[in-house]
């Protein structure tokens, strides 16, 4: 039987993403944690176009059914926003580590409070 | 140059114009070239307006496809005018380019700036041509990314953990986004705007569809700073160089909220969406509680910029609050104020970049004395000032009046409450800053007389405290164009 | 159930387990390594169901070049705990609401592979019955995403280019020029020299082909991009940042990474020129179809650079940073 | 009599002022051409406005009305005449050319800084009370209610030291509060109801009003239009006192606080319409209130003893007299409440005057530091005798004649709460004025001789105290446009 117990377990993957993102007090780690968020989505993109039985989308003379391509090309883009949101996040932290000596939340706002 | 082109040219002129400034890396140029491509956009969107007053709404198939095949833009009275106010106000903004950058932004940066610029503002324009859900993600992105440089270009170290937490922030509600988008898509298998609202009533009664129309305001929520998710707003807006605080100010939330309306009203139905959803209650209890707490919390600021973002939050409350009227009166309201809000922080903002311009930090104490050493600088403060508290013949005071006939006509006092709250605030907040202005003395004993910012920032700062006087009077491009908006909305919602 | 659905959910449940030790490590260098096992089986559930393009982004983007820019700005970082105390009575509450939410909405979602889905009923029939015949582009993904979402793909192009332009921006001038053994390594083993030296030719044959074989399977100008970048790191990390910098200089690198976005967005303007839409290819030549062809030729080709030189760009960026210390 | 009066003249009375504000910065640097400017605008002004008034005597129509432009969708500004409006005009734009001679005394005897400021801010809030005059809708009033309180406020935190900002700050924050608060929901509230927000005789508001609709209605505009100085919204106007006194004495004794209370009785000659208002009943919570200011701020000023002070809380009685006046809705009583608008403007101005002559010429500003003054500065302090008199209602002055037809109004309508109050307020008001003039005149001081102000200053002050005098000796005119006003509003 084909159910929606992948729809569960991909929840509860993209819900582990945001938790980290929100609960990590160090920014590097948040940054990993909205990776693993975004890749949970990709992942119920993709679940929405799967056709039991059928190939990939790509014509071939004998197949008639396709797994549905619309997500497949959306996700190509956001997999792309994905890497470009990480590269320019990195460059951040790599200013921010040598503006103030750390990416500890707590300490970044305290350094602050003195200047 | 052909009709044909008004659609497209408004995004890809400053999208390939863009690129060139990672080669050609010259400050001053990509400056003047950057107001050369803003000043295409703003006459393309200018005659985008007049074409959809006279014609009606103008479609757009990219590559030849009929949506919802292909991606396909759908310009009505609402999208003209907001991208009108949009690339309007960020052209003048970026003539502040110039000098702006030249205390806040190291050379190396300089020339790249205005790609971000030209980049975010693309971002933008694309969001509010756009009829297709997905190519608003993307736009949406390009926007966000672009932002994300431009805050943390200057040379205040605070941008950058500020820089940061909005890209967390940000990417977090364009994630939210996408999953509404796609719960959508699951749920009707289309993702242009004009088609999924045909499709949409007979899926209506889907969990998934209820989900994602939840998430993607949500979503949207975050990135117009709808109280509580604006908290990356203040230290954002507070901390980025001046320009680009205007610039932001004056057009980011506001696309938001363009996308909000254009999403609730004619996607989902306002009628479905804001009752069966109970979206309606929440969301006015939020924008009233964001222009009690966001007034409050500006009157607590002893940093300029930090007080106008926050009095932002307030504003879009205001904003929101009219909308969630519903009705055309509310809506009428809620957009007024969304054009005059640009308009109003955008002088505001810009005036701040002379005096730090000057040598004056963005503190109030800064302020002190200001009146007398930039007369005309301090005038724009003025101006912006009682048009945020909403002081007849200025532009404020039109949004004002609308919002409140529009509570009273729906018999909602406590909203006319509230907005009476807001607005006494504001006269704390702005009070604050005119005293200083004109009635403290300097703390440091500076030089006498006049020393006015120079006028490549003085003139925009003018130009768009004129603006908020001229709305103040003649109100056909904001109010009346809002209230045909509204007209058109109602009739669909 | 089927042995795909299982497969499918032993990924996922595989998965969630390591997001677990994700979130209770302290050690970042692990984490980064986590995430890219996750990126990797990910790519393996792409597989299974049957989205091949995506996997192979996946691989060559979430595992591959995610993991490297990390451990690289790791690097540069000196960061290798996270040590602070973690929030955890908010982000509870957020992703219980979140989460209840989902599982509500994703309840009657359509089983999984159902064929009669809304989402399988409206739009797509028509790109896999007439997206062959109407692009003459057997790869229906490739043929949707370079013409009938062909503008999506442009923009996309656009974020690509602004997270190199932000890079750049944000790290300007502060990058090192001094000899650094990560910038000059020079001194690598000369087996692993020669090894790459003969490697590196065909992984940059292997990404033109998927260039320019994106028509017909899985790749195309972005994977294409990745893979030629890859080729490029491959070398710098194996003979050193100058040498790469004497073949590609930062300013013609730039160029290229003008000139895609400019390619892409020119064959837009040409079709406009010529009196279609804004990238609607069939006005480029007498045929529909062949200027289809050549329409989605040029855009990928478009992609390829400003992908690949975007991402060689910004490598250079972070192998230039300083390590550690504080201004 | 000929009707050849366009009624879009009116703007020109606005636009008089506000030219003369607008050229004054030109004149800056040069302080001898700016006081003739600020006098030529001063007397160009009165010039328009008795043109204006002769003219429209001549065209026999009591209500003639001009629209500006629509401004947006129902909302439009627009001017009008009426006698109302007429008599406060007149007596806003003489009193004004009088106190800009005063001022060039005063401003130049006391060296105040910052006078190009001064005069701009001056001539502005003048084009504002032209607006209030002569407005023909609420919003149109609204808006130069406005302009009003932000024009007026540099001039109260003229000083600029931290007293004056303190002033100032209490004096714009009660006003705008107030207007922003109450006053423009209550006009938003009025333009729902009513579709628009004219003037209009017998009330725009007639015959769709409930009893309760109405007491909310009429308490948030008593209350929102904070000028009228009705407690508890009062507290501006001593703080005002900061102020150099040239402003008090037109501001704060006749533009400002008569455009509050011009409003009010507007408001309720226009708006609600008298007789709707007495049928239902809405008024009484209102007229309480009025009644309560009247005393209350006469036992404040009992106890003050800097002069200026007094004079503020006085004024704020005397305020109270013209709204309970206006609110009694007799037509005597609503006589006697515009008659009351001009009397208490010539005498208040006159006392302010006389306050000011005493600070620049003895530096005195506390009551207790009278004695003896009477004969020292023996013009300025019979010219204050006559003064406080108005204010007590004695003849021969103005006060008199207004207070008693306010008492009239009060016998007719049988108002036992009315009369007391006026009885009440008039022992009150002899018991801190009277000890003033005695202490002035009958005590020994020390012992100095004559030492009067600057003679621009003392011929000021003779006029409005003639001029106090005069509308006793000929209220003729006087009482037909009050009269008249009664008539157009039944």
């Amino acid at each position: 039987m084909n159910g929606v117990a992948h729809a569960w377990l991909i929840v509860a993957l993209m819900m582990s993403g945001l938790y980290i993102v929100m609960a990590s007090a160090h920014l590097f780690k948040k940054l990993i944690g909205l990776s693993v968020f975004q890749v949970s989505v990709f992942m119920l993109y993709i679940s929405l176009g799967v056709v039991e039985g059928a190939a990939p989308p790509i014509v071939e003379p004998g197949v008639d059914a396709y797994s549905n391509p619309l997500p497949h090309v959306l996700i190509l883009t956001a997999i792309v926003v994905g890497i470009a949101t990480m590269a320019l996040a990195l460059a951040l932290l790599v200013r921010i580590r040598r503006a103030y000596g750390t990416l500890d939340e707590a300490a970044l706002a305290a350094k602050d409070e003195d200047a | 140059m052909s009709a044909a082109w008004l659609p497209v040219l408004p995004v890809v002129a400053p999208l390939l114009a863009a690129p060139l400034w990672l080669v050609v890396r010259r400050p001053q140029v990509a400056w003047w070239g950057s107001m050369a491509v803003g000043a295409v956009a703003f006459a393309a969107a200018a005659a985008l307006l007049v074409t959809v007053l006279r014609n009606g709404p103008v479609d757009y198939a990219f590559g030849g496809w009929p949506p919802p095949i292909g991606i396909a833009y759908r310009i009505d009275l609402l999208g003209a005018f907001v991208l009108v106010l949009v690339s309007g106000v960020s052209w003048v903004v970026s003539w502040a380019g110039g000098r702006g950058v030249e205390r806040e932004v190291d050379e190396p940066r300089r020339a790249l700036f205005f790609s971000a610029y030209l980049l975010c503002l693309a971002g933008l324009s694309g969001m509010v041509l756009t009829g297709d859900l997905f190519n608003l993600f993307v736009f949406l992105e390009i926007s966000s990314l672009s932002t994300y440089v431009l805050v943390a270009a200057g040379r205040d170290r605070r941008a950058l953990p500020a820089s940061f937490r909005y890209l967390i922030m940000g990417t977090v509600g364009a994630t939210f986004v996408l999953i509404g988008i796609g719960l959508l898509y699951a749920g009707t298998g289309t993702l242009n705007m004009a088609d999924l609202a045909a499709r949409l009533p007979e899926a209506f009664d889907r969990r998934a569809v209820h989900t994602g129309i939840v998430f993607l305001i949500v979503g949207i929520a975050i990135k117009a700073a709808l109280f509580p998710l604006h908290h990356w707003l203040p230290d954002a807006y507070a901390r980025a160089p001046g320009v680009v605080s205007a610039f932001l100010a004056a057009t980011a939330t506001k696309v938001a909220i363009y996308v909000f309306i254009r999403v609730v009203f004619f996607v989902f139905g306002a009628q479905a969406t804001l009752e069966a959803l109970a979206v309606q209650h929440t969301l006015t209890a939020l924008a009233a509680a964001a222009v009690v707490f966001g007034s409050w919390a500006a009157l607590r600021q002893d940093d300029t910029k930090r007080l106008l973002a926050y009095s932002s939050v307030a504003q879009i409350g205001y904003i929101v609050l009219g909308l969630m009227l519903a009705d055309v009166a509310g809506l009428q309201a809620g957009l007024t104020h969304l054009f005059n809000h640009a308009l109003m922080k955008g002088a505001l903002f810009l005036a701040l970049v002379a005096v730090v311009y000057h040598g004056g930090g963005q503190r109030l104490s800064d302020l002190a004395g200001l009146g007398a050493r930039m007369p005309l600088t301090a005038a724009v403060i003025v101006i912006g000032g009682l048009s945020l508290i909403g002081v007849p013949l200025t532009a404020g005071f039109v949004g004002k009046w609308l919002l409140v006939e529009a509570a009273a006509a729906k018999g909602a006092w406590w909203l006319i409450a509230v907005v009476v709250v807001g607005s006494v605030f504001a006269l704390g907040y702005v009070g604050r800053m005119l005293e200083a202005l004109y009635f403290r003395a300097p703390a440091a004993q500076g030089g006498a007389g006049i020393a006015e910012a120079p006028l490549g920032l003085l003139v925009p700062a003018l130009v768009l405290a004129a603006a908020n006087l001229y709305f103040g009077i003649d109100t056909r491009l904001s109010a009346g164009l809002a209230g045909r908006v509204a007209a058109a909305l109602g009739g669909a919602g | 159930m089927s042995v795909e659905y299982g497969l499918t959910l032993t990924l996922l449940a595989f998965m969630l387990l390591a997001a677990w030790a994700l979130a209770r490590s302290d050690d970042l260098l692990a984490a980064v390594m986590l995430a890219g096992i996750i990126s990797l089986a990910s790519a393996a559930v792409f597989t299974v169901m049957d989205a091949v393009d995506v996997a192979f982004t996946e691989a060559a983007v979430g595992a591959g070049v995610a993991t490297l820019l990390s451990v690289r700005a790791l690097g540069v970082l000196g960061e290798r705990r996270a040590a602070g105390r973690a929030r955890v009575g908010l982000p509870f509450l957020v992703v219980l609401v979140c989460g209840g939410l989902l599982l509500y909405g994703t309840a009657d979602l359509p089983a999984y592979g159902d064929p009669a889905a809304p989402a399988m009923q409206h739009v797509a029939p028509h790109y896999l019955a007439r997206g062959g015949v109407e692009t003459g582009v057997p790869n229906i993904v490739t043929a949707v995403l370079a013409s009938y979402r062909g503008f999506d793909t442009f923009g996309e192009l656009v974020v690509i280019f602004t997270a190199g332009l932000g890079v750049l921006t944000l790290l300007a001038g502060s990058g090192v020029s001094g000899a650094r053994s990560e910038v000059d390594a020079g001194d690598r083993d000369i087996i692993v020299r020669q090894v790459v030296k003969w490697l590196v030719p065909f992984v940059l044959l292997f990404a033109l082909y998927v260039q320019f074989h994106g028509d017909y399977g899985p790749g195309g100008g972005f994977q294409a991009g990745v893979i030629f970048a890859a080729g490029m790191v491959l070398y710098a990390l194996t003979f050193g940042l100058p040498r790469l910098e004497r073949v590609l200089p930062p300013s013609r690198l730039r160029l290229l990474a003008a000139t895609g976005v400019w390619l892409y967005g020119g064959v837009g303007v040409a079709c406009l020129l010529r009196g279609g839409a804004f990238l609607d290819y069939a006005v480029l030549a007498e045929d529909a179809v062949d200027g289809q062809h050549l329409g989605i030729l040029l855009v990928e080709l478009g992609v390829g650079l400003t992908v690949f030189s975007v991402m060689v760009l910004i490598y250079r960026a972070f192998t230039r940073q300083r390590h550690g210390g504080v201004e | 009599m000929s009707a050849s009066f366009d009624p879009a003249w009116l703007w020109l009375a606005p636009a008089v002022p506000l030219a003369g504000a607008l050229l004054t910065p030109l004149a800056a640097r040069r302080p001898a051409l700016r006081d003739a400017w600020a006098l030529v605008s001063a007397l160009g002004l009165f010039v328009c406005v008795a043109w204006l008034a002769g003219a429209w005597w001549r065209a026999g129509a009591p209500v003639l009305r001009s629209e500006g432009p629509e401004w947006w969708a129902g909302v439009v500004l627009a001017v009008h005449v009426e006698p109302l409006s007429m008599l406060f005009a007149s007596v806003a734009s003489l009193l004004w050319v009088v106190t800009t001679v005063y001022s060039i005394g005063y401003m130049r005897a006391n060296r105040e800084a910052h006078q190009g400021r001064y005069y701009f801010c001056f001539a502005l809030a003048l084009a504002a009370t032209m607006l209030v005059a002569f407005a023909a809708n609420l919003v149109t009033l609204f808006v130069a209610y406005e302009l009003l309180t932000l024009a007026t406020y540099p001039l109260v935190a003229h000083k600029g030291d931290e007293r004056a900002r303190q002033g100032a700050r209490t004096y714009l924050a009660i006003l705008l509060a107030s207007s922003m608060g109450l006053f423009l929901p209550a006009i938003v509230w009025t333009h729902v109801l009513a579709g628009g927000t004219e003037f209009v005789s017998g009330g725009l508001l007639a015959g769709r009003l409930s009893p309760a609709v109405a007491a909310a209605l009429l308490s948030m505009f008593v209350l929102g239009v904070g000028k009228a100085a009705v407690m508890p919204v009062h507290r501006w106007l001593p703080a005002a006192m900061v102020a150099p006194t040239p402003v008090s004495a037109l501001l704060h004794a006749v533009a400002v606080v008569k455009a509050g209370v011009f409003t009010l009785c507007k408001i309720v000659f226009y708006i609600f319409g008298p007789a709707e208002l007495a049928a239902l009943g809405a008024q009484e919570a209102a007229l309480l209130l009025a009644g309560f200011t009247v005393v209350a701020a006469s036992l404040v000023a009992l106890r003050q003893v800097e002069f200026k002070r007094l004079l503020a809380y006085s004024t704020v009685s005397q305020l109270g007299y013209v709204v309970m006046a206006a609110l009694l809705l007799a037509p005597l009583s609503r006589l006697g409440a515009v008659l009351h608008i001009a009397a208490h403007a010539f005498g208040k101005i006159t006392l302010f005057f006389a306050a000011g002559a005493v600070y620049t010429a003895l530096h005195k500003t506390r009551v207790d530091e009278l004695a003896g003054v009477g004969r020292r500065m023996p013009w300025t302090m019979a010219a204050f005798t006559v003064g406080a008199l108005s204010m007590i209602g004695l003849p021969p002055t103005a006060g008199f004649v207004s207070k008693w037809f306010i008492l009239a109004g009060a016998m007719d309508w049988q108002s036992v709460f009315v009369g007391t109050v006026l009885v009440l307020s008039t022992a009150l008001n002899a018991g801190y004025f009277l000890p003033i003039v005695c202490r002035a005149f009958f005590r020994e001081g020390d012992g100095r001789g004559f030492e009067e102000a600057p003679w621009p200053m003392v011929a000021a002050i003779t006029a409005t105290a003639a001029l106090t005098v005069g509308v006793f000796a000929a209220a003729g005119p006087l009482i037909d446009l009050a009269r008249m006003s009664v008539e157009v509003s039944p």
